[in-house]
């Protein structure tokens, strides 16, 4: 067995071991702990694959930006060490049974399809060609998309702006219903 | 004549209606407009006379046609013959009676007096309407104002009624919608009535379609066993609603059951006329029966029409000539005649604040007009010569015997049945009514006003005049029925 | 065995439906939103395995992943924004707490 | 064609009087509707006296049935049609005269007797409407028009036996006729259904035609078709028949007539004597040549009916107690005289006797028993009451009425030379040529008919002293008298009528001849019946409770009319109301509406029990979601390819 | 080449005007609210005329991109959409302390939908959609101080982030098993394998969802209820029409090789969302959560015209949609009005509203009858086409259980009309006054209600545009 593919079932496991304990343990801390080395592993099977900017990424923006904002709204929500409410056995067997099924089905059809491979010269992944097609406007240009995500990622910002930050945002705003606001409180 | 000024008429007095300020404007403006339709009405039948006098004979006169949805090939396509204007006839009378009776109205009389034009918009609509689609839009467009009528100002369990009456003719034109599609694409993609006639649909065809059209329709117009709507909703209808309800609306149905189902699918009808016959003998029977131990006068009345408009099925089951002028014959007799029943019955509650038979008696004796019409229009629903009942009903009943297989002479001798237990419950009714002894409390009621007066007697001139003279409406739907009975003869 | 598109697709299935799996039965809405990205991740990577074994010709699937990721964090954003003002005004952040809107 | 339109003015004249009074009468005339109506009748009358000189004045033979005048009313199909015409043929003329004689006497009559009634311009208005439909029922030349005249005849007496119509009873009586007349109607419409559909017409002289001739077709096959054993034709005639027999109060549709005694004396007199009520024998004489030539049974069946009918009507007429009930009765048995006589008569020459002698008793029977009525309308005014035993010794109160009353009853029972007796020894004559039950059971009839008149006669006049509760009026104005005299001339004399030159089945005159030794039998049992009575009504006496007390179950069952009433109400109330009616209110209500709201409902049930599904719990949702798609993705990868 | 992006993309480019406006707004002094509102209802109104000139069909970014004349229509009925939303509920949006906020969030949503409809590729389909879904969760959560508007707003982030994980895994399949993203290409690819099939179901359930097709509905009633009615309307007519046009297109186009598939799909699909969306809405008293059932149940109906895979289907939608803007903002409209002055949203509380509100009533009972099919108004035509285009393949009996499920809808729409015409009621809901923005909202909605079906070239207009 060469290195690479024992690092590959080395990542695999990692990656899959992570999410199941990630989606069961009962202490909400570890599991986002879980999470993070799951998407770890993730991060790693795109270096396995050669995609080193994918993993980059990966790495930036989940291990860096998302997780770490699940950790922080876990604190904001909750102390940290306290175990998680328990889900009902039959709702959790049920589930089990329907994932089951979907995920066989699944593999069932992955595993009858014979998948057409072209021949194509592979065009390597580098940050250069990634930046070049972002930017463009042309055959196989990712320009528009770019936009779209970038009003997006305004929208979203908005968006948490107002919803996260109420009691700010209402005193600078309306006075009637501040008064209001206050009395209530 | 441009056919267009019979819905004009009621949409311009529609909108003035809703424009108006007081409750005695829109009474007027409403007066005004229903009779500028009877006189429209009555020209139309002159024109139509001279014209066809003239020797113009087309199948439908004073055609026109303008495209709607060039997409779907839809037409606003206008045309009548002598049947449609037998039934515009019959609403321009029922219409202006029904304005005089609701002239005390006093709870939101504008809107009570839209949605009566409303709906008789709808039924002129229908019947000059050549095209199924536009058709089928009029006769939908009546549906809600009977709702609102009934739900608004009825009586009883008026909302239980409303709702009933609106989903079992909603169901009823659910069927239709579908009949209607199907000959919409097995007949070429066009709505045209005339066009329509013109294709002759494969046996399969007519067998699915008809009955969904002839059991959409015949909802409308009480066939047994979907008839159930039509004793809650009469009853509980304001009486200018009752009136239009039974007298214009019932004949929505059996003029669409004559017109598009037999007359576009004639294997299908001959196909399914023993079925029609059966049902509307029973209905004819039961309907009777049922209503002999009725208590409510409105009952009576309604399930007395479900008796009555049995006839019509039943001639129109009977394929012949003679059968089907008398089911349109008794179209026209009964919705006078069961408009004018219900106007005075709506006048007798208005005075005795009852409809319980058992609770009146005598009324003769304090409002005798009233008392003397109810009277007549009894002996009209018995079927008492000289009224226009008597005519329909045996025009039916000679064309019915024109077969002479056991299986039909039974179904007719069922129907003629109905005629003695009629009497029972007419008379029965009458006698309670304006007969016997009266009550102390009744002996102040003044008899009718002038309105009403005026509404009694001009139905009153419509029963007789077909009474009396029934050769002028048979020669008007000769022709018509002609021109059904050649499309029946073309198939075998 | 030799590691491939297939070992890859299964993996990325499993995660995935461990996702589901986690969305259907944690009653914290953090953990459910973690449950959410474990799917997106999982179809990340197989957009990755396609484009890297059966497509290499073209960078559809490397693109895809890289706006799902952006996309990822948008709405984990809204998310949590949501899940936060939920917390201020339940006191909770349990799933079955939220329950005035039903049948 | 035309000119004879002033024929169709003898119906048209009632009419106008009809719309006349019957508009304007309550606000215009409130006193003079009287006088109008009576005109308007008498100009009818005037008319068809003209009309009778003029048609049997014309030739020495009998003009053949013609029709003066026809307008078609309604198209059916290209051979059937309702045609409004006039009719003439001797029975037709014979009733013209009939009815507006008597109806013109009822008219006078009546200005005295409603006199300060409440709705006297309505009253004449429904005498008019009576008149007019009477009339255009006799000179009908269409089937279809008989009917339609049939039915106006009908609701016109319901009219005017419910005139009173504050009295529940009159109410109730008016309303038993009418149902029970339309029940045989109902009978008569599908009669005359069958008839048409084989003759192919309803026009009465082809009918007649074509029904009558052994070669056409129509009549082979009216007689070939079978249903149920009898043949087309014989359904036909029974059931049109039928109708006749409601009219007509034949056994056993006779219930109504008693009880519609509840009407003004007059009007009783008019419809329920004279003229309405004859009306089945005139529909079976005009359909004569068909039910004779054609079909003997239903003649047959014509015959029974009518001869049963008279004697059990003589039966209960003896023991009613009600002098209107009486005569009811007694008019139920004549019409039963007129009816066997057509049943045994045969078609032409001599053979034919027994409708000579029918339409002879029609004629006769419509003056002594339209005097009768009057007579006891005298009566009644008298005294204020029905019954018998209020009354007693009037002779010399009422001495005008007592002599009229007297002729009427000596011309009903029989005995020469009283019109009567003419009549009815030819339907004797006739009975016994072609049917000998039938003639023992008309003599006993007829003994037993000069009994209960007597009867009528003794317990009124004569009997108990007269005590009067104060007023002493005495007989009724001028108006109500000479109705009394000029029917009374009537009874005396019309037998003398050479009726038999004028009416006949083929139109060949016949010699009526009296012979005495074989009138002798009936004139002697008309003697016997009046001593009987004599015996024990002339004085009061314990006699007849005696007699009663003897014959206790036959006495009991005549006087409660042999329980037919309570048969109806029976079959009526207890099946057709309890059976059918409530039944089928009760089906439509529940099962037919129920089957509606079941549907609408268990859409709400449904609606209901699925609600859960709704959760709110958002991981149940996504469960489902889930569970969509794997369901979905299974039934298009694997089923549903 | 910039003026045909100028032109082709000026939809987009004047709502991204408008949102910069807004945002620029919002960071320099900000504005009251009173006066605020009008600009952008102007403003709005300017994006919606606009809409009707110097329009051309075309295809920008190779292909990302398409416009055309249909596609313009049915921007533009969005448009009109967003600016009656604008004026109908301006009571509750000038109370807002987030105005433009809000604004800025619908509008990138409709920005969304505006590249969704354009989209021509799955990456460009994905990206617009999350973009038309994710500004709406959070806008659903505008209640801030209402806990059933968090609860919508985290039923539906937390919905539609699974639903878009699902959606994802059957693209990737489909990229998987064809090569390709692209809207041109992927025809030609589509064999109709078993695993094409189940992707293409993951990626129809992603649709499913944002229209509420069973069993993918259950988010919708509760989102409805607990987001303000602005976001209701929004999301019942705005969002459902948007993705009714890309669906219908999406299916007409790319998958018109799967038609065996996706026709029988979709007929089994359009009867259980008209049973269960009829079912569900009979037994509701809230007006809103009433409305989200009987949206689903239009669905429904929307589904039989699709299910025709013909012009005449796309166009009988769009017709149909283009009604369903009139009569759902009508309805919402009123039911926004009486929110939002009364704080009644029962509809056992609407009761005897007649009496004290006829010009509300008349209104909202008009947009049920359209919403039910009753004529003279639109929503008979528009549901008449879609029947008629449905009955093109000759199943009758689908056709046939859709008409039997508008009686089941014409009665809880009935039940509506009858609290507010005839029940009695001791306590009516007062007489309000409202604004007239609103107003004027409620008559363009009551015009078009009644116009849209009568005058019969809106129809041909919109055939022509095929």
């Amino acid at each position: 067995m060469k290195g690479a593919t024992i690092i590959f079932y080395l990542l695999a496991t990692l990656t899959l071991v992570c999410g199941v304990l990630s989606v069961t343990t009962r202490q909400i801390f570890r599991a986002a702990i879980y999470l993070l080395f799951s998407l770890i592993g993730i991060a790693g099977l795109y270096f396995w694959m050669d995609y080193q900017f994918i993993a980059a990424v990966q790495i930036v923006v989940y291990v860096g930006g998302i997780v770490v904002l699940i950790i922080f709204s876990i604190f904001l929500t909750q102390q940290a060490g306290e175990k998680l409410p328990k889900q009902r056995i039959d709702r959790k067997i049920f589930s089990a049974l329907a994932v089951f099924c979907a995920f066989a089905l699944t593999m069932l059809q992955l595993y009858q399809h014979t998948f057409y491979e072209t021949a194509d010269e592979p065009v390597p992944a580098t940050v250069a060609n990634i930046g070049n097609r972002m930017l463009s406007v042309k055959e196989g240009g990712y320009a528009l998309p770019f936009e779209v995500v970038s009003i997006l990622l305004l929208a979203a910002l908005i968006g948490c702006i107002v919803i996260a930050m109420r009691d700010k945002t209402m005193n600078i705003e309306q006075g009637t219903l501040n008064k209001e606001v206050e009395k209530g409180k | 004549m441009n056919l267009l000024l019979l819905i004009g008429i009621p949409l311009v007095a529609a909108l003035a209606v809703l424009a108006s300020r007081n409750a005695k404007q829109v009474r007027w403006i409403s007066l005004t407009g229903a009779t500028a339709q009877l006189i429209a009405s009555f020209a139309l039948l002159f024109a139509f006379k001279t014209e066809r006098a003239a020797g113009n004979t087309a199948q439908m006169l004073f055609e026109q046609k303008h495209a709607l949805f060039p997409a779907w090939n839809i037409n606003f396509h206008l045309g009548v013959d002598g049947i449609s204007i037998a039934m515009i006839l019959l609403t321009s009378f029922v219409l202006v009676a029904g304005v005089l009776v609701s002239w005390n109205v006093e709870k939101m009389t504008k809107e009570f007096y839209f949605l009566l034009i409303l709906l008789a918009l709808g039924a002129y609509g229908f019947f000059i309407s050549l095209d199924l689609f536009i058709l089928f839009f009029f006769l939908e467009i009546s549906v809600i104002p009977k709702y609102l009528l009934i739900g608004i100002w009825g009586s009883g369990k008026k909302e239980y009624s409303a709702n009933k009456l609106a989903l079992m003719l909603m169901g009823g034109s659910a069927l239709i919608l579908v009949g209607m599609l199907g000959l919409y694409f097995e007949g070429g993609r066009s709505f045209d009535l005339l066009q329509l006639s013109k294709m002759s649909f494969d046996t399969t065809t007519q067998h699915i379609l008809f009955p969904l059209l002839f059991i959409g329709f015949g909802v409308f117009t009480a066939l047994f066993p979907f008839h159930t709507w039509v004793p809650d909703g009469h009853s509980s209808a304001p009486t200018a609603g009752s009136m239009f309800l039974a007298g214009i609306s019932m004949k929505l149905g059996g003029y669409g059951c004559l017109r598009v189902a037999t007359y576009l699918l004639p294997e299908g009808a001959k196909e399914y006329a023993n079925i029609i016959i059966v049902l509307s003998a029973i209905a004819i029977l039961y309907g009777a029966f049922a209503t002999m131990m009725q208590k409510d006068l409105k009952y009576i009345n309604a399930y007395s029409s479900v008796s009555h408009v049995g006839f019509s099925l039943l001639g129109i089951g009977m394929l012949t000539q003679t059968a089907m002028t008398g089911a349109v014959m008794q179209m026209v007799s009964h919705g006078v005649m069961t408009a004018l029943f219900f106007a005075v019955i709506g006048m007798i509650y208005d005075r005795t604040h009852t409809r319980m038979v058992a609770d009146m008696g005598g009324l003769m004796k304090v409002m005798p007009f009233v008392a003397t019409v109810f009277f007549i229009v009894g002996l009209c629903s018995l079927g008492l010569p000289g009224l226009s009942g008597f005519v329909a009903e045996m025009t039916v009943f000679v064309g019915s015997w024109e077969h002479a297989d056991a299986f039909h002479r039974i179904a007719t001798i069922a129907a003629a049945m109905s005629i003695v237990v009629t009497a029972v419950y007419i008379l029965r009714a009458v006698g309670q009514t304006v007969m016997g002894p009266i009550k102390n409390e009744y002996i102040q009621l003044k008899d009718a006003n002038w309105n009403e007066k005026l509404a009694a007697i001009l139905l009153l001139a419509g029963i007789l005049a077909i009474g009396i003279a029934p050769f002028w409406l048979n020669d008007l739907l000769k022709p018509g029925i002609e021109v059904i009975m050649q499309k029946l003869a073309s198939v075998n | 065995m030799e590691p491939g598109l297939y070992q890859l697709l299964f993996i990325s299935a499993a995660l995935f439906f461990i996702g589901v799996y986690g969305f259907f039965t944690r009653r914290n809405l953090i953990t459910m939103l973690m449950s959410v990205e474990l799917v997106l991740n999982s179809v990340n990577l197989n957009f990755i395995a396609f484009n890297k074994y059966l497509w290499p010709g073209r960078m559809d699937g490397l693109f895809f992943t890289i706006f799902v990721i952006a996309i990822a964090a948008a709405e984990a954003a809204v998310a949590i924004a949501i899940i936060i003002n939920l917390y201020r005004s339940h006191q909770s952040i349990d799933v079955e707490n939220a329950e005035e809107l039903k049948y | 064609m035309n000119s004879s339109f002033y024929i169709a003015l003898i119906p048209l004249l009632p009419l106008a009087g009809f719309i006349l009074l019957g508009l304007f009468g309550r606000s215009f005339f409130k006193n003079s509707s009287g006088i109008i109506g009576t005109l308007f009748l008498l100009a009818s009358a005037a008319l068809a006296v003209y009309v009778a000189y003029d048609y049997f004045s014309g030739s020495a033979t009998i003009r053949p049935r013609e029709i003066a005048f026809t307008y078609t009313w309604l198209q059916f199909s290209d051979t059937l049609s309702i045609d409004m015409g006039v009719l003439l043929d001797p029975i037709s003329v014979m009733m013209l005269v009939v009815v507006t004689f008597v109806s013109l006497m009822v008219h006078i009559y009546s200005l005295g007797y409603m006199k300060g009634e409440e709705r006297y311009p309505t009253y004449y208005a429904f005498l008019s409407l009576f008149t007019f439909s009477m009339l255009g029922l006799v000179m009908s030349s269409n089937l279809f028009q008989i009917y339609i005249f049939w039915e106006l005849v009908g609701v016109s007496s319901f009219l005017l036996i419910g005139f009173y119509y504050n009295k529940p009873s009159a109410v109730a009586a008016a309303k038993k006729a009418f149902i029970v007349t339309r029940f045989a109607d109902l009978g008569f419409l599908i009669g005359i259904l069958i008839l048409s559909w084989y003759s192919g017409t309803l026009d009465f002289n082809t009918l007649i035609a074509r029904m009558t001739s052994p070669e056409s077709d129509q009549l082979k096959s009216a007689i070939t078709s079978s249903f149920l054993g009898l043949s087309g034709l014989t359904w036909a005639l029974l059931l049109i028949f039928m109708g006749g027999a409601g009219k007509s109060a034949m056994f056993p549709l006779h219930i109504w007539l008693p009880d519609a005694m509840e009407g003004p004396t007059p009007v009783s007199a008019l419809i329920h004597a004279a003229t309405m009520v004859v009306a089945g024998v005139y529909l079976v004489a005009r359909l004569f040549p068909v039910f004779a030539i054609s079909d003997p049974a239903a003649l047959e069946v014509v015959a029974w009916v009518g001869a049963v009918s008279a004697v059990i009507a003589a039966v209960i007429a003896c023991t009613q107690t009600d002098i209107k009930r009486v005569l009811a009765y007694s008019t139920m048995s004549q019409i039963g005289f007129m009816m066997f006589a057509l049943g045994v008569s045969k078609y032409g020459g001599e053979t034919g006797l027994g409708y000579t002698a029918s339409m002879f008793h029609l004629f006769t029977h419509a003056m002594f028993k339209a005097l009768l009525f009057l007579g006891a309308g005298a009566v009644i005014h008298y005294v204020h009451s029905n019954e018998m035993k209020d009354m007693g010794g009037l002779r010399k109160y009422l001495p005008i009425t007592h002599i009229t009353f007297l002729v009427a009853c000596l011309a009903i029972a029989g005995i020469p030379p009283f019109a009567g007796f003419f009549s009815k020894e030819e339907i004797l004559l006739a009975a016994h040529e072609n049917s000998p039950a039938i003639y023992w059971i008309a003599l006993f009839t007829s003994g037993l008919t000069a009994f209960y008149m007597f009867r009528l006669y003794f317990s009124i006049f004569w009997n108990k002293p007269a005590h009067l509760h104060g007023e002493k009026h005495g007989e009724g104005g001028f108006a109500m008298m000479l109705p009394l005299i000029l029917l009374g001339i009537g009874a005396a004399g019309a037998g003398f009528t050479p009726f038999g030159k004028y009416v006949s089945t083929d139109g060949s005159p016949l010699e009526s001849h009296i012979d005495i030794g074989f009138s002798a039998l009936p004139v002697a049992l008309g003697v016997v019946g009046i001593v009987a009575a004599m015996w024990l009504y002339l004085k009061p006496t314990n006699r007849p409770e005696k007699l009663a007390a003897s014959l206790s179950s036959l006495y009991k069952s005549a006087y409660h009319k042999f329980y037919i009433d309570e048969l109806y109400l029976f079959i009526t109330k207890k099946v057709l109301f309890n059976l059918v009616g409530r039944p089928a209110a009760w089906f439509d209500r529940n099962v037919v509406d129920g089957l509606m709201n079941l549907t609408g409902n268990s859409t709400e049930a449904v609606s209901g029990a699925i609600k859960k599904l709704q959760s709110g719990k958002v991981q149940q949702y996504a469960i489902y979601f889930l569970g969509g798609v794997i369901v979905l993705a299974v039934l298009f990868i694997y089923v549903w390819k | 080449m910039l003026n045909d992006f100028l032109i082709l993309m000026k939809p987009e480019l004047t709502v991204t005007v408008i949102l910069f406006l807004l945002l620029f707004i919002k960071i320099g002094k900000g504005m009251k609210n009173e006066t605020l509102l009008p600009l952008i209802q102007v403003l709005l109104l300017l994006n919606f005329l606009l809409g009707f000139f110097f329009n051309k069909q075309g295809v920008l970014f190779e292909g990302l991109y398409t416009s055309t004349s249909m596609i313009v229509f049915q921007k533009n009925i969005l448009n009109l959409g967003v600016y009656l939303i604008s004026l109908l509920c301006a009571d509750w949006l000038r109370k807002t302390p987030h105005l433009p906020e809000f604004f800025m969030l619908m509008l990138s949503a409709l920005l969304g939908m505006f590249f969704m409809i354009s989209s021509g590729n799955l990456l460009m389909f994905y990206l617009s959609l999350e973009l038309a879904t994710i500004p709406v969760a959070a806008m659903a959560n505008f209640d801030l101080e209402k806990k059933i508007s968090s609860e919508a707003a985290m039923k539906m982030i937390l919905s539609s982030a699974f639903s878009s994980g699902i959606l994802l895994f059957g693209i990737s399949l489909l990229y998987g098993a064809t090569g390709t993203i692209s809207f041109a290409e992927l025809p030609a690819q589509l064999d109709g394998s078993p695993l094409q099939i189940m992707a293409f179901v993951f990626l129809f359930t992603a649709f499913a969802f944002k229209l509420s097709i069973v069993p993918f509905h259950l988010w919708t009633a509760d989102v409805y209820e607990g987001s303000p009615i602005a976001v209701t309307s929004f999301l019942s007519v705005i969002s459902k029409g948007s993705i009714a046009f890309i669906f219908i297109s999406t299916l007409y186009k790319v998958f018109q090789p799967m038609e065996a598939i996706w026709y029988n799909m979709i007929v089994v699909l359009a009867i259980a969302t008209m049973v269960i969306g009829n079912l569900f809405a009979l037994r509701q008293q809230n007006i809103k959560r009433f409305l989200a059932f009987s949206s689903i149940a239009q669905v429904g109906f929307i589904l039989v015209a699709i299910s025709s895979n013909s012009p005449a289907g796309l166009s009988a939608v769009v017709y149909f949609v283009l009604i369903y803007v009139f009569s759902n903002l009508a309805a919402f409209g009123v039911a926004s009005v009486i929110s939002e002055k009364t704080g009644r949203e029962n509809i056992d509380e609407y009761k005897g509203l007649y009496k004290t509100n006829p010009f509300l009533t008349w209104v909202l009972a008009l947009a049920l009858f359209s919403l039910a099919g009753v004529p003279p108004t639109a929503g008979f035509f528009g549901k008449l086409f879609l029947l008629t285009a449905g009955a093109t393949k000759a199943d009758y009996w689908f056709v046939t259980v859709a008409a039997l499920n508008m009686i089941i809808s014409l009665y809880y729409y009935l039940r509506i009309t009858r609290a507010m015409f005839m029940d009695k009621n001791d306590q009516p809901i007062e007489k309000l006054r409202p604004d007239p923005s609103a107003r004027l909202a409620l008559l363009i909605c009551t015009a078009g209600i009644i116009l849209t079906g009568l005058l019969s070239w809106v129809y041909d207009y919109i055939v022509k545009l095929n």
